[in-house]
């Protein structure tokens, strides 16, 4: 399995995973690339606006981590629910929130996805099914396994995913909700992102065991997966789904991989030794999945290039786009009785499985 | 109509109110089986089922944040903290979660949270808080407390059907001490200030509990003309009704059960200074507890605990002014 | 293993202990039933007063569970520190707190532990090494994870203990401080006090894998104990403690156990199913040493008949102690600069090991 | 005397502490390699080692209700929240275990709890509040909020010496901003407030950043003579200070970062309506973020945020009174 940057074991070992591509078209694999380009494309987009002053506040990505969202979100169904974490862009696009519509949210315009109300990555389009996430880490796994109690409740057969990472596991919310999961039996997901570090805290000072083995203690499966593998991270996360809405009960999913950047914009990351960046650069889950595709026959060079342009073509569109209205600054603060009641709504979910 | 105790105005609304809607679910520890620390809940899980009377762990953030995921599937969801002191363990979820996803994300968490309050039964620091103010300083929650059987019963129905986190106090020295005709069925009380008594001469402000002490202490004083004022919503504040007892009465007592510094009552006072100050005749006075923890013994508790005493010493100190 | 009230398996199967009589001279084992025999009659004294209202609020007791604090706390010295939790008087008894004091608590006078300023369990004398507990469960493991990771900060050969209940596990406080003690492997020994039920709610609602079974995932072993057998527990505890203090990190001990009361003293616990109260009345922890020691030859009924008159007596001094005086309702809010430091002191610590 | 940052003030008064005392300890996230996310505790780690300056996990109860544990037995724990937004997670064991200890038990926790808070740079709902009212409401906790770079030296020396828990507002938006002459060496800034600048016809009471806003909005103000009062502690709140510059000046605008509703500025505004209303020429006027949580995008923040504009008006406003 990978190499960490500490004396922590990563994860058990898991049995290997039937061959993902089984489940997954030719078209399935170029989506997972594609939305893995657009993430990396907006990301840079987005780091570069950051750096000419136009994305306020600090700016945080998953670079090199991309294959983590992507793969799982791709297993969801349109009626599951999603909790969408900091490093996990890829959810939102699988979704099918528009890149214009990420960009203004990063810079804070009137179009952005919370109308310049909150920053980063802090979103959730409600027309595809996720709550945005609260900075507080990882209050969003409580929130994710109430979706799920719901859909139990009413004997729906759907699911909530979420993710978070590994210094999120130490805080209090992380057991409630693995333990609620683990009582109740919950169609919930978790993803744990292991990306080696939390800020500059390194895994082996937030545990001294791998929390994916605290799955057993609650009563159901941890799983450890290659993180920079999209079509593993789809796998295993459709076999978690599976279990889910046949009432088999929660999965935790360990991705393995790493944080290839700083914790956000302005971290130089000193204290990650350079022979471990180096080593996961190897790994880098885009260059995976294109070589796949090459071997395919896809012109991946083409599809390069289309994302490029359909990123180029947000930015104009986003830096268009107006700064919000001052005078709405304190309105919405609450909801109306007499309007209308708002639930989140169907995303999109592309993978040829489910048909659609 | 029918009398009942304040506590079975609060099980007959969210009885009610589970009739009504399927989408209400009741979640709390021990408030199916055991019918609820202080039995409000006696009989629901027989009526309507475990799994909408739901013996949670104990753990009071997993309470509100898998209530939250449930209210944005379409769940109505009702937590009762078995003490209102226990919410200090939910509180991130409370305010973090719940209170600000309507205005960041557009999207209203329509949640109830009970909290059954208040001291004056020898519950000691961790079983006699007023939390109230905590919640009123985190925007996004609308923070009620009911004084009466009947406001009870509606305000838990409204809590309920307010698309928004509602921070339900219940305070539980009125539990059984306090009685009322209660109308039978669905009704809703609104969340403004109520007037308790009429008067002229001197309005005391006051909800919850404090109510009942601020009218028993002004029931007879010197003849006196004293309106007291029942907030019921803490917020959103009734300014209006605030400012318009002060226009009409001049002199301000304003009551709180809570802690004084920053309590509900410290609010109060800063609007009438703020807004009513051609109005006022005298200054506004506070009875409030002082800032130290609850005690157990029951007279240093009752040394804390605004009195009647205190509120007519109050009342009188402002009518000589 | 005991009979559960649930499905859920009551710990791992632990390998049996060594005799712990090796560890006990015939004093230590009726000094063990004195302190157990001296918790059930205050205990049953406070809950008389109680409905005579003497002992004003609610009253809670550990009828049942006499073994686990007391045995427990015989394997402590002098300068460990404890975190004494609501059904564990026995030690605050064996730590040396007397009788009258404890009755003084319970009835709100001034002369009790907290001088009126709390109610019933929720006190600590500074003078025995005792942190007095807060209502809020499990918030004292990490105190005592807290005194630990100072002991070894500063090197001393110390170690710091806590009782925690079945329910009190499910809060995330638990997995902070096991989590805690496990990265830092810290001198703590964690006693989980499995009596079945928190409140009216069984434990398969709690939890679907029994507790214990997480300590390994924290980097430290679990292990399950009969709750019901003073010297079993001291035996266990002492264990922990060689280990702590030895730099070999925390404890778990799960002590089995049922709660044989309702909660509180208002608690008719009908929902406990009686044959279970009726199997564990059999396996009472007083008669199981009292049955110990008349095979010693120990006059257990004359030891009965002296912790009586030790009651009585302390109940009278109680009595005839005043309630606090309103004036100081509001004193002692901060503690002055000037003032001299108040530190935790050292307690009691019979054990003949200790040589004391 | 040298002339330094805030942060660097902040920095310099941890080190001297630190240096004084082996007591100290420092624990926080990211604290140590890295020398926090400020960066207040750079080069910390090298100087006192990793046991002193604690890279914690990622657990806001875990922090305090450790830190809580080391003080009892003799330890004096500096407990950094990466964002004063996070304390939130560790509440429950500030208010209740910290808070209550000495007055239910007699056992003083001498723990300060540092908190980098307050708005003004697009940090968003979660980078963004102002907590200190929360605090100031649980009885037994100490709230302080320097201004300056030498008060934040002063003031964190003395939170750590004070034998309670302290909690240490430092304002974000003051780290860089403000600098000023810190003195050498070990010394203390006494809990009290400080006239940041005389005046006669009106006081503008604020602590914290909103010091500043206060000083730039009433330096020149139609030839007005204004008092600036800063107030440096909140608990205890130098009532003595307010009630004599009140009496002084007869107007008074109270100024404060937080949300409106129960704030800091809610307590000094009732305190004044009700022990100095003889001296009032004029309403309590004051000046907050509306009830909203703070907003990210910057037009919308800075409508949010108190303005240096919006404290002129109402001094405006008041002056004209
Ligand atoms: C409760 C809480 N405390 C502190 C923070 C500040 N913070 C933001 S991200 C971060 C590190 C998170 O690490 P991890 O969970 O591993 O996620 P990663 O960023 O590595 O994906 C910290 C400490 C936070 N967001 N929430
Ligand atoms: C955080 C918190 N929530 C709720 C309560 C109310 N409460 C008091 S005791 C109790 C049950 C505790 O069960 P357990 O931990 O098993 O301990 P036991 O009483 O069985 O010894 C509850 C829910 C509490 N004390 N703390
Ligand atoms: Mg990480
Ligand atoms: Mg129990």
């Amino acid at each position: 399995m990978a190499t960490s940057s500490t004396d922590v074991p990563i994860g058990p070992s898991t049995p290997a995973l039937e061959d993902p591509s089984a489940q997954l078209t030719t078209e399935d694999r170029v989506g997972l690339l594609r939305a893995m380009l657009l993430m990396r494309a907006i990301e840079e987009r987005a780091m570069n606006l950051y750096r000419q002053g136009k994305v306020p506040g600090s700016f945080y990505d998953g670079f090199g981590q991309e294959a983590v969202s992507v793969g799982a979100t791709w297993a969801m169904a349109a009626a599951d629910r999603l909790c969408v974490l900091h490093r996990d862009l890829g959810a939102h696009i699988v979704r099918g929130v528009q890149p214009a519509a990420i960009l203004s949210q990063y810079m804070g315009r009137a179009a952005g996805i919370t109308n310049g109300r909150d920053g980063n990555v802090h979103f959730g389009d409600l027309r595809t099914g996720c709550v945005g996430m609260v900075s507080m880490l990882p209050d969003m796994m409580l929130v994710a396994a109430g979706m799920a109690m719901a859909f139990k409740l009413r004997g729906e057969q759907r699911c909530a995913l979420t993710w978070f990472g590994d210094g999120s596991t130490s805080r209090g919310d992380f057991h409630e909700a693995m333990n609620w999961a683990g009582v109740q039996q919950l169609p919930v997901i978790f993803i744990l992102e292991n990306n080696q570090f939390a800020y500059s805290t390194p895994i082996k000072q937030q545990f001294a065991v791998n929390p994916v083995e605290r799955a057993a203690a609650y009563g159901f499966p941890g799983v450890s997966v290659d993180g920079n593998d999209a079509e593993a991270m789809f796998e295993a996360t459709r076999l978690a789904r599976e279990r889910a809405i046949s009432g088999g009960g929660p999965t935790l999913i360990e991705a393995v991989t790493m944080r290839m950047h700083g914790h956000g914009a302005h971290d130089d990351m000193k204290y990650v030794p350079k022979a471990l960046v180096e080593e996961w650069r190897q790994k880098d889950p885009i260059d995976r999945q294109s070589a796949r595709l090459k071997e395919l026959g896809v012109d991946v060079e083409a599809l390069r290039q289309e994302v490029r342009a359909e990123v180029d073509a947000a930015a104009k569109k986003a830096l268009a786009g107006p700064m919000p209205d001052p005078a709405t600054a304190t309105d919405r603060l609450f909801h109306p009785r007499e309007a209308q009641e708002i639930l989140l709504e169907d995303g999109a979910a592309p993978w040829s499985g489910f048909g659609s | 109509m029918s009398e009942m105790t304040y506590l079975r105005a609060i099980s007959d609304g969210l009885r009610t109110e589970m009739r009504n809607d399927e989408r209400v679910l009741l979640m709390g520890e021990d408030i199916g089986v055991y019918g609820g620390a202080f039995k409000v809940t006696d009989g629901f899980i027989e009526e309507f089922g475990a799994d909408r009377v739901m013996d949670t762990p104990l753990a009071e953030s997993g309470i509100v944040g898998t209530a939250v995921g449930a209210a944005v599937v379409g769940l109505r969801p009702v937590c009762e903290m078995q003490f209102a002191d226990f919410v200090s363990c939910g509180f991130d979820q409370i305010v973090n979660v719940a209170g600000k996803m309507l205005y960041r994300q557009g999207l209203p968490v329509n949640i109830t949270v009970r909290l059954p309050s208040g001291g004056g039964f020898s519950g000691g620091p961790f079983h006699s808080q007023n939390p109230e103010a905590w919640f009123m300083h985190s925007p996004g929650l609308k923070v009620v407390a009911p004084s009466t059987a009947e406001d009870a019963k509606g305000m838990i129905i409204a809590s309920i059907r307010d698309p928004n986190p509602v921070i339900y106090m219940e305070h539980k020295n009125l539990y059984r001490r306090v009685k009322g005709e209660v109308p039978e069925g669905s009704y809703e009380t609104p969340f403004k200030a109520r007037v308790a008594r009429e008067g002229d001469d001197l309005v005391v402000i006051a909800y919850g509990a404090m109510v009942h002490t601020a009218l028993e202490a002004t029931a007879d004083l010197d003849g006196a003309s004293i309106m007291v004022l029942d907030l019921r919503s803490l917020v959103p504040l009734d300014e209006q009704a605030i400012l318009g007892a002060v226009q009409r009465c001049s002199k301000v007592v304003v009551v709180d059960e809570a802690n004084y510094t920053c309590a509900a009552g410290a609010q109060v006072a800063a609007l009438i200074a703020e807004r009513a100050f051609e109005d006022l005749d005298g200054p506004v006075l506070r009875v409030a507890s002082p800032d130290v923890p609850i005690p157990f013994s029951p007279p240093l508790e009752a040394a804390v605990l605004p009195s009647v005493e205190r509120v007519r010493e109050a009342c009188r100190q402002l009518l000589e002014y």
